[in-house]
């Protein structure tokens, strides 16, 4: 592998309504998930980079506060923020620490707790992740935002509602086994139809729900990963791009054009394509959200992503398995911990523990993560040895 | 100053782009164009990004444009609650404009459609505040 | 040199009580100072990092909406915070960015606007920057943090309060000049001394001011660096640490342990000692914090600052030169923006620019960066060819 | 839950420590051991960092302790504006524990200096609200 920088250890917390601890305790359960199987100690980590959405909590400035409780102080740390991207931004920035010799292990923390606060005041904060000045005075809110996306892909390619309910039953299929997701009920066609409209033409089952929740990736420098685990991760493809948070400046709205732009930058230094990926990861904060993920990533043309989900092509034994672990939809989204989430599920997926969800001899993943309304995106792509 | 009158929840008060909130009150929306380099910019904004100057010109918006994306809200953010429905919508003018905000509510759900022409125009809202709002040309 | 990272250009906005105008359109000043002296152009900068500490302001999620403004996206961006001392943070990162080959030129922005607030609520922000479930329910403010600190100082070390008025006076005299600062008067050590008890033993006149402004480092890749400058400015030293919020943790209250940690792992990463360095900017929220710094920093033994002040040593033809920009007692304290404003200093010192505070030949410069009440410090050494 | 009820102004509800709160209520100050490794902590916690483990008992701090550095603030933050001057302070127990809180306002300002003894005590606020503090043993 022509990286020298690897993930050696992955944990998530259980993702929950309402988790009744305080944010610390919350990343402790991660950590300590995240450094069980593997030979190194908390204060061997010689950098941490704690990754959230402010304002979702009471507490100013985590970092310090998380990495005390995580014992992993004095060594450097810092909060880190780009919405619900943060934690894919951690890994990038961890990965460039560990690169440029500064570091050699550091811990990406990813958390929200988002139960303190009503699911109005929720939406309030959320209008403010646009442009306060000329977007928030409308009140816009997020699903808005990406509803405005599915008008778009449905007036162009004829995407229909019943494509985009496809999409939550799938995920609602490898939900039910997932026991750290939220939602874990299978849901058909039509209970997504019959459910209620939060935002033309987006409906409640089309939307992922807030959730208190925490994940840690920790990487190390290639020397490090050998010794510490047998089944390091490699770090090959970091991709990354920030547009406006105006909509006014938005190029298309039949896509996501941060994410196109992240995903060729990430295949790029990969030095792989979309074909060689073997299972992804990708920001389906709704339904919409998915279909667009395919065709931005390159697994599908423009305007042709939904025929692999009616084509059952993103389940596992389909041609690019995404999101088998349930996805936004039914993990719930906890905005910093849900990058970390997923590349943990993409990580073990290349280690092969992922059981009944396992993509057979999977080599290279995917992880796409979006921030906001598409503000940002970090795209990362790992591979086994 | 004189910014914190525009919306119908407005969340900053200050910025140098404040006369938008003046060109709205007199029944013009406005925005900017560069003197030096000619780029034109939706949002308006006094600093150049393209050319570094901060000396700027009003131009209006009056041709109508074309609408590109938009979503009927049912359920209103904080302070928005008593609101819904209303139907927010980017549109595409000349000149490489495009703009955020609301349609009027005087046009039918069921008659809006992606590619519709519509024009841009400004509106009072209670206790003396302003914004501009999609209407049909 | 024995680095290859530099820093080839710096901004500042002037500091003001009340800026009245935006975020964004504050950080365009201090942006179009960092660019204007050298051949570069904004779309060439690959990447940045927006420093702030949140909840100053309503816009949530900075990085996109002012690198939008700056014309600097699509590069990646985000936002880091570590209070206090956020944009020393972005340099180290910044640095590790292009030192890991993933970006060439980074844009560091520093901003914060807290003329929004009422000086009562943004005392109250301040509490929450402690540990909200510790330390917040006592109504501990930030001056109060560092009045504990004299405290422990002066029944140690005998330290009194006109020492520390010493240092007030000092800051004045270079405030008075420095046409980018809030506070520009001189005042005797009477005045400090007679101004109104804040938190005792600290004073009114012991305390910097809230303000609002921005700070913008561009840092380049050697060889990028040779080509748009003639006096690149290189990073020899970057030293970081982290310790708990709760004071409950604190080792010493006599000296700021980070600070310590810090500064001797930037000396380490240099090459070089205290005895090296010809010019300092420290972090002076309050008088007793530069004393402090002199001690944490190596220019005194601990105890001994207090000698520094006296014998005039951190005065422009002293021995060790410090915050001879007026500091942040008469600049202000911009949180985000206030590391990147000393590391504008610094390197304008390096470059010979700094006319009657020149501190002639300068080849060594430090800049001592505090968060919060000592939960993170980032100490960074620069030199020229 | 219950934690909500510690100090003047709380800022946080949910804590698996907040038997603290129970114990105010009982007239203990209370910390926690590591049953696994041993180490004490304070600010109490549930989760051991030295060792990983999440098993712990309550110790009570009762006996007497140094005072290493205190300020009288003059100037409250939102919240606690009519609540001053109080002291705050940071006081050093044997076993490594070390607690920040307030020290009680029947000790007169001058009378307090670093080195003294003083002792950790609950108190109980206004409506049911619990709290502790810094007396002279
Ligand atoms: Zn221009
Ligand atoms: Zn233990």
């Amino acid at each position: 592998m022509k990286t020298d920088v690897a993930i050696v250890g992955v944990g998530q917390s259980p993702f929950y309504r309402k988790c009744g601890m305080a944010e610390r305790e919350l990343c402790f359960i991660a950590f300590q998930e995240a450094i069980k199987d593997i030979n190194l100690r908390p204060e061997q980590i010689d950098a941490s980079i704690v990754c959230s959405a402010p304002e979702y909590d009471k507490q100013r400035s985590p970092a310090a506060v998380i990495a005390d409780y995580l014992g992993i102080i004095p060594a450097p740390s810092f909060n880190l923020e780009t919405l619900c991207c943060s934690s894919s931004a951690g890994l990038r920035q961890a990965y460039s620490l560990i690169k440029s010799g500064l570091h050699q292990v550091v811990a990406v923390i990813g958390f929200q707790k988002m139960s303190e606060l009503t699911s109005r005041e929720a939406a309030e904060r959320m209008v403010r992740g646009g442009d306060v000045q000329w977007e928030s005075p409308f009140g816009l809110t997020m699903p808005a935002y990406f509803a405005m996306v599915a008008s778009a892909h449905m007036a162009q390619y004829g995407t229909t509602p019943e494509q985009l309910a496809q999409v939550r039953v799938k995920s609602c299929i490898y939900g039910e086994i997932n026991d750290k997701a939220v939602y874990r009920k299978r849901i058909s066609v039509e209970d997504v139809l019959n459910s209620e409209m939060v935002t033309s033409p987006l409906k409640k089952f089309d939307c992922c729900a807030n959730a208190d929740g925490a994940a840690v990736i920790i990487l190390a420098s290639g020397e490090i990963a050998r010794r510490v685990t047998d089944k390091p991760v490699w770090i090959l493809g970091l991709g990354a791009s920030t547009r406006s948070a105006a909509l006014a400046g938005r190029l298309s709205f039949t896509n996501i054009p941060v994410a196109r732009e992240a995903s060729q930058a990430a295949y790029e230094m990969a030095g792989i394509g979309p074909e060689d990926i073997d299972v992804a990861e990708v920001h389906d904060c709704f339904t919409i959200a998915e279909i667009v993920a395919y065709e931005d990533c390159g697994f599908a043309k423009p305007g042709e992503g939904t025929r692999l989900i009616e084509e059952k092509q993103t389940y596992v034994g389909g041609r690019i398995p995404v999101n088998v672990d349930g996805g936004l939809l039914s993990k719930g989204h906890p905005i910093g911990a849900t990058g970390a989430s997923q590349i943990r599920t993409i990580t073990r997926q290349l280690r092969g523990e992922c059981g009944k969800t396992q993509v057979e001899g999977a080599k290279f993943g995917l992880i796409h993560n979006v921030g906001g309304p598409g503000l940002y995106c970090y795209v990362t792509i790992l591979g086994r040895d | 100053m004189g910014f914190e009158k525009f919306g119908a929840v407005n969340f900053t008060s200050e910025t140098k782009a404040s006369d938008f909130v003046k060109f709205l009150e007199e029944g013009k929306v406005m925005t900017t164009k560069c003197t030096r380099c000619g780029k034109v910019y939706f949002p308006p904004r006094i600093d150049c990004c393209a050319c570094g100057a901060s000396e700027i010109e009003w131009i209006e918006i009056d041709e109508p444009g074309e609408l590109v994306a938009y979503s009927t809200v049912m359920y209103g953010p904080t302070g928005f609650e008593n609101d819904v429905p209303y139907t927010i919508a980017a549109v595409r003018f000349p000149k490489g404009i495009q703009v955020f905000g609301r349609i009027s509510k005087k046009i039918p759900t069921d008659k809006i459609k992606v590619g519709m022409k519509l024009k841009v125009v400004p509106i009072k809202l209670d206790s003396d505040r302003v914004s501009y709002q999609f209407v049909q040309p």
